[in-house]
């Protein structure tokens, strides 16, 4: 029993990175229809800056502060630079310019900071918390808290606040949005920073776990990819619950039957569920018009 | 003789009833009109028939045989063409291709024979041109063959749709609005088009909103209303239905169109 | 670099130019993965190599020729090494090759050298790559079943054998798994749990889990490099574990400290004597190579060399001494120099190489370390 | 002229004025990787440029060929039976999971071939028993030497390869371009447009898409074997999730409607690192940022950019 427990807690801190960083994809997807392949050089940015920032001698949270703004701020530029100069491209452009945005992050990097691997400790010590035989560190609930959160305030900016609904009207047509007043522009800015905070932020909050460096990100935006497809694309929901269940299907994977295959059974259950359900489970069904 | 038989077709959309127990014949060598207000459902009906949505309610049947729930390639094989309100031609291709892409069927080359250039594969390519650029000439757009179909106007492409239902042989053709966006000039090309098409023995199905073109060259009109099929008859019946005139300007207009008739 | 060395170098190189206009050159081939996803391994190597020679042009070169060191990043990408070691031997027309910092570039390359006939030092970890002995083909680091077996022994010194593996899914976790299954039994330790994780898994307490519910489980082998290891180091202290843990080679450095914290405490490892410079005895031969590399490393880079810098370091020497004894950089001669080096004391171990012997190193040079208060310690055999 | 002629004739001309100007065994080798990756990149335009659909998991057909190429001769299988073997099954498995697969459209099919390759990528680095595990495999067998030998000729082995490698990529882009204008290829390409109206028409379109994807898998797995025997050592890499971008980043990069497109970005992904590593430290900023720029600049790719450009200077 007490090993269920631990594949559980496993399964949910791991789950709720990936469900951040899905989030994250989600964010834009709604606002611009793009998934961000370079959504994981954001964790990395927020992860390797703090890291910098702490061993510098900034006290913890400030230095979490300035990498979720400088995220943030890299986030803008992305959506500046290389996104709104294509807009209206094709799906499989706007792919290949965020995996370029993503080559390039990721070799800026690597000159910014450098090629090691960092960490710094969990923001309530590193001693594990025990009970009913399992065991969980701090940090993992930092991890766990901070991704639901993120997802209950996300949900609650996009449905709630009036910025948020500009910028679900701009997803879901530009022109009507910009002709009802809604400075369809600044509504794309603002779901870039916000996308890009989020995924600095779980960068910030996982470093002390899973540790960083400059070239982890393609491997993140990869599991976050999986999730938000297997959650659905475009709801938070979906990204949370898919987040959670490609984590847990990894650690129960793990535990009860081969740690070998445990990112293919992930792989798998995303085919078997797409083949049944091919909009993802939270997604929106698509009808065609003709 | 009747070719196409709809039967009680219905579909509804987040529980409202787009189409709802519509029930029609077509007949071979007739011109048969599907009118209505916006919304009325007419697009939809046509999506149904076709095999592009999956009625929850009724039948379809052609020539006696029921299709019901055929996938539209299987449709298109039992002989049913059609075009679209809201034009899906191939812009990337020239005129002359997208009208070539509907030999499809008639075409008889293997996968391997495409890849090798084989003579039979060329020889099917070859038949397809022909049969393509003698529709195009039929709906009137032969100097426009090679141009890519995304410099069309409007009420070309309306036209390159049909000639492109036409070469794959259907015996069935749903015309989607084909004079819509058409000057009065292609309009009476568009009407001596679809005569032509109806002389030959198809059955032809129209969606129109020009009510002159409709009550000009159609054998028989059905009438939509949110869904439900609200009258039936030739020309001069539906003219004259005072629950028409109702339905297109609501009950209180229907005086007004009165006074405007007489 | 100091101002003076700098100057040194730029007198001693003009001194060489006006002196023999026609200047003669010794080019070294590398091509490493300074990037991809063994940066990890590759950047040091490169830094130690661009080091080395700046050093040896410094002090006039060898046999007063000047070394050329050409550099190519591979990506740790076999396709891209082939097509480096092709432009190595072709465009650059190197004497030598040092590199393949990866068992997948290595093995890709060596075709090429045995065809061409340049002698080539691997970097790389795996036992395929000198067994059998090929010609042209040398490597510095140890294999990873000389690790197993340095592993192995230990264990059963304690008087432990039911043995749980955790291994990393890359190459290095992977080749390592392979054997020290292969030597397991041999060496008088059975493996009792066999469970693996992903280079960037964030958590293995499920597997972790696994091996200590395992029955008479007695210590735990994780093979593999990278940040896995901190990360299976800070789990298997989470969860309370009790036996003995063994890291590898992979990790032996002062940043998997860092990384792994105070879990790293009583974690024992194979590793070179690189990691205790001062606890050295005077007349180990290692002592003075150890001390000077270390020092020169930190001094041009500002941090510690790791493990695989040595590697490089070995190399770069071992090529050295081989064109020095040879007086003369034409491949050929090189190679036979190269087997017949004897007792050349590198960071590493000694190496003696022979016909049949490419690697020239035997357990002996490995130290078997314990990381005790933030330190290695050798553990007393 | 017949444009599968013209193509011919075009790219005939290409490797051999490679051949005429290359000065070493070095350029042979790059070239030899070009042609290689136009081979793959056709498939990648068929399925991309014809009918539309995205793959981000081609590289796992790809390394199914390779490693049928260097795992069956182990088994007694001669190596070209082992090339071919390894492109059918390629072939069956796009067939077989193509059908399912491709009823999903845009970032969902994005995910599903993503999945498909990095399960393969899985097995070929867990099954280290036959595929050698993630430090990869030797591949034993036959070297293109040989087959010059038997006409007489003594060619050194990148060269050699050059040939081989060049043939494959000619014959494989006049086969995509008799398919472009055959009926079949007429069919891809109004399912490219609209599938609705295609399916109108009377185009199965399930099964067209299927047939696209089973193509352009063999594609894959040829050009993979040819990579595999050229190298003599393949890692599971070959098959891994950043190889299928790369594929389609070149198709997209020189213009994914055609086979001249599969040629440039070919050339200049192949090419570009070669020149880059001049600026190592920079190397990737440079790569991301052409891949950028090219999408930005020149949606539809370069070579139709260029076309364009031509046309207007001739107006």
């Amino acid at each position: 029993m007490s090993e269920l427990l631990q594949f559980l807690v496993s399964g949910v801190t791991v789950g709720a990175i990936y469900a951040a960083v899905a989030l994250g994809f989600t964010m834009i997807y709604n606002a611009s229809g793009v998934v961000n392949f370079a959504q994981g050089e954001f964790v990395v940015i927020g992860g390797l800056t703090a890291a910098f920032l702490i061993a510098m001698g900034v006290p913890v949270f400030l230095a979490a502060v300035l990498a979720v703004v400088a995220g943030t701020v890299v986030g803008i530029l992305l959506y500046r630079l290389a996104i709104r100069p294509a807009r209206e491209a094709p799906l499989v452009s706007l792919i290949i310019i965020t995996i370029g945005a993503s080559i390039f992050l990721r070799g800026a990097m690597q000159m910014v900071f450098d090629k090691q691997i960092h960490r710094y400790d969990g923001f309530s010590g590193e001693t594990p918390l025990r009970f009913a035989g399992a065991t969980i560190l701090p940090q993992s609930l930092w991890i766990i808290f901070g991704s639901f959160a993120v997802f209950v305030f996300l949900a609650w900016f996009m449905s709630r606040t009036r910025a948020g609904r500009g910028i679900r009207a701009t997803a879901s047509n530009r022109l009507a949005a910009a002709l009802v007043g809604i400075n369809t522009r600044w509504a794309m800015n603002l779901s870039f920073a916000l996308s890009a905070a989020v995924g600095a932020l779980a960068g910030v909050l996982s470093t002390p776990v899973t540790f960083t460096s400059y070239d982890v990100g393609v491997l993140i935006a990869l599991k976050g990819f999986s999730a938000t497809m297997l959650g659905g694309v475009g709801s938070p929901q979906g990204a949370l619950v898919g987040g959670l269940l490609i984590g847990l299907i990894e650690s129960l994977t793990a535990g009860y039957i081969s740690s070998d295959y445990k990112d293919a059974a992930a792989f798998i259950v995303i085919l078997v569920v797409l083949f049944v359900r091919p909009e993802g489970l939270f997604g929106k069904k698509l009808t065609e018009r003709v | 003789m009747s070719r196409l038989d709809i039967e009680d077709l219905g579909i509804s959309f987040g529980g409202i009833k787009a189409v709802d127990g519509v029930t029609f014949s077509a007949g071979a060598g007739e011109v048969t009109s599907i009118i209505g207000p916006n919304g009325a459902g007419k697009t939809t009906l046509f999506n149904l028939v076709s095999g592009v949505y999956t009625a929850d309610t009724g039948r379809v049947g052609i020539d006696g045989t029921d299709v019901t729930g055929k996938p539209p390639h299987l449709l298109a094989r039992a002989g049913m063409a059609r075009t679209f309100q809201n034009l899906q031609v191939f812009p990337q291709m020239t005129a002359l291709d997208n009208v070539m892409t509907g030999c499809h069927m008639i075409e008889r080359s293997n996968l391997l024979a495409d890849l090798l250039g084989l003579p039979s594969s060329r020889r099917e390519t070859a038949k397809s041109r022909e049969a393509a650029r003698e529709a195009l000439r039929r709906a009137g757009l032969e100097k426009l063959a090679e141009r890519p179909a995304s410099e069309l106007s409007y009420g070309q492409l309306k036209r390159l749709e049909i000639a492109r239902a036409l070469v794959t042989g259907c015996d069935i053709l749903l015309l989607d609005e084909p004079a819509a966006g058409c000057n009065a000039v292609e309009t009476r090309e568009v009407d001596d088009l679809i005569h032509g098409i109806a002389q030959e023995g198809k059955a032809v199905v129209l969606i129109e909103h020009d009510m002159r073109l409709v009550m000009r060259i159609s054998s028989h009109i059905v009438v939509l209303d949110q869904g439900r099929k609200i009258a039936e008859g030739r020309p001069d019946q539906i003219r004259n239905n005072p629950d028409v005139i109702a339905a297109y300007l609501g009950a209180h207009g229907a005086a007004e169109a009165e006074a405007a008739n007489a | 670099m100091t101002k003076t060395k700098l100057i040194a170098a730029g007198v001693s190189a003009l001194a060489l130019s006006v002196a023999s206009p026609a200047l003669a050159q010794i080019k070294i081939g590398a091509s490493l993965a300074v990037t991809g996803p063994a940066a990890f391994l590759g950047d040091p190597e490169a830094k130690t190599l661009e080091m080395l020679v700046e050093e040896i042009n410094a002090q006039g070169g060898i046999n007063g020729e000047e070394v050329e060191l050409v550099l190519y990043d591979d990506g740790a990408d076999p396709n891209k090494a082939r097509t480096f070691a092709t432009r190595l031997i072709e465009e650059d027309e190197v004497v030598a090759v040092i590199g393949g910092t990866s068992t997948g570039a290595t093995m890709a390359m060596v075709p090429l050298f045995e065809d061409y006939e340049i002698p080539f030092i691997s970097l790389a970890g795996a036992v395929v790559i000198i067994e059998p002995t090929k010609e042209y083909v040398f490597k510095t680091p140890h294999t990873d079943r000389m690790a197993c077996r340095k592993i192995f022994e230990d264990i059963t010194a304690r008087g432990l054998s039911k043995v749980g593996l955790i291994s990393g899914t890359g190459g290095f976790g992977k080749s390592m798994r392979e054997q020290c299954m292969s030597v397991a039994e041999e060496s008088g330790v059975e493996i009792v749990a066999d469970e693996t994780y992903g280079p960037n898994d964030a958590d293995m307490t499920p597997q972790l889990t696994n091996i200590a519910g395992t029955d008479g489980i007695e210590a735990i082998v994780n093979p593999g490099f990278g940040q896995g290891p901190a990360v299976v180091t800070r789990n298997y202290d989470q969860l309370g574990i009790e036996v003995p843990f063994y890291q590898s080679h992979g990790v032996a450095s002062d940043s998997f400290i860092e990384l792994a914290g105070d879990a790293a405490e009583g974690v024992r490892l194979p590793a070179t004597p690189l990691l205790i410079p001062d606890q050295l005895a005077e007349d180990d031969p290692q002592r003075e190579p150890v001390q000077s590399y270390i020092a020169a490393y930190e001094e041009q880079y500002g941090e510690s060399p790791s493990t695989f810098g040595g590697y490089a370091y070995d190399a770069f020497h071992l090529l050295v001494d081989a064109i020095e004894r040879a007086g003369s950089s034409d491949p050929q001669a090189i190679r036979d120099a190269l087997e017949e080096t004897e007792g050349h004391a590198g960071v590493t171990g000694v190496y003696t190489f022979g016909p049949d012997d490419h690697l020239g190193l035997d357990l002996s040079s490995f130290r078997m370390l314990e990381i005790q208060d933030g330190g290695w310690v050798p553990v007393e055999q | 002229m017949n444009p599968a002629l013209r193509t011919f004739l075009i790219l005939a001309a290409l490797v051999v004025a490679g051949a005429l100007i290359f000065p070493s065994s070095y350029y042979y080798r790059v070239g030899t990787l070009v042609w290689i990756n136009t081979l793959a990149v056709t498939g990648i335009v068929v399925l991309l440029g014809y009918v539309g659909l995205v793959s981000l998991g081609h590289a796992g057909f790809f390394a199914i060929g390779a490693y049928a190429t260097a795992i069956l001769p182990s088994y007694g299988v001669p190596s070209v039976l082992a090339a071919i073997l390894g492109a059918a099954g390629a072939g069956l498995l796009a067939a077989i999971v193509g059908r399912p697969i491709l009823r999903l459209s845009g970032y969902y099919l994005a995910i599903a071939t993503l999945g498909l390759g990095m399960l393969i990528w899985m097995v070929l680095s867990k099954e280290a028993w036959l595929t050698g595990g993630p430090d990869g495999m030797t591949v034993m067998g036959a070297n293109a030497r040989d087959l010059f030998k038997l006409v007489g000729l003594n060619l050194r082995s990148a060269e050699s390869w050059y040939w081989v490698t060049g043939t494959f990529a000619v014959l494989g882009a006049v086969l995509a371009v008799n398919l472009g204008n055959s009926p079949w290829g007429r069919a891809l390409r109004a399912i490219h447009d609209s599938d609705v109206a295609a399916s109108s028409l009377g185009i199965d379109v399930a099964k067209a898409k299927s047939m696209a994807f089973t193509i352009s898998a063999v594609y894959a797995a040829v050009a993979g074997a040819l990579l595999a025997l050229a190298n003599g050592y393949i890692t599971p890499e070959v098959g891994g999730f950043m190889h299928s971008v790369e594929m389609v980043t070149m198709a997209v990069l020189g213009g994914a409607a055609s086979v001249f497109g599969a040629l440039v970005g070919a050339l200049i992904l192949t090419a570009l690192p070669q020149v880059l590593t001049v600026f190592a430290d920079y190397e990737h900023m440079i790569l991301g940022a052409v891949m950028v720029l090219t999408m930005i600049l020149m949606r539809r790719g370069l070579v139709p950019a260029l076309v364009d450009l031509a046309k207007r200077r001739r107006k």
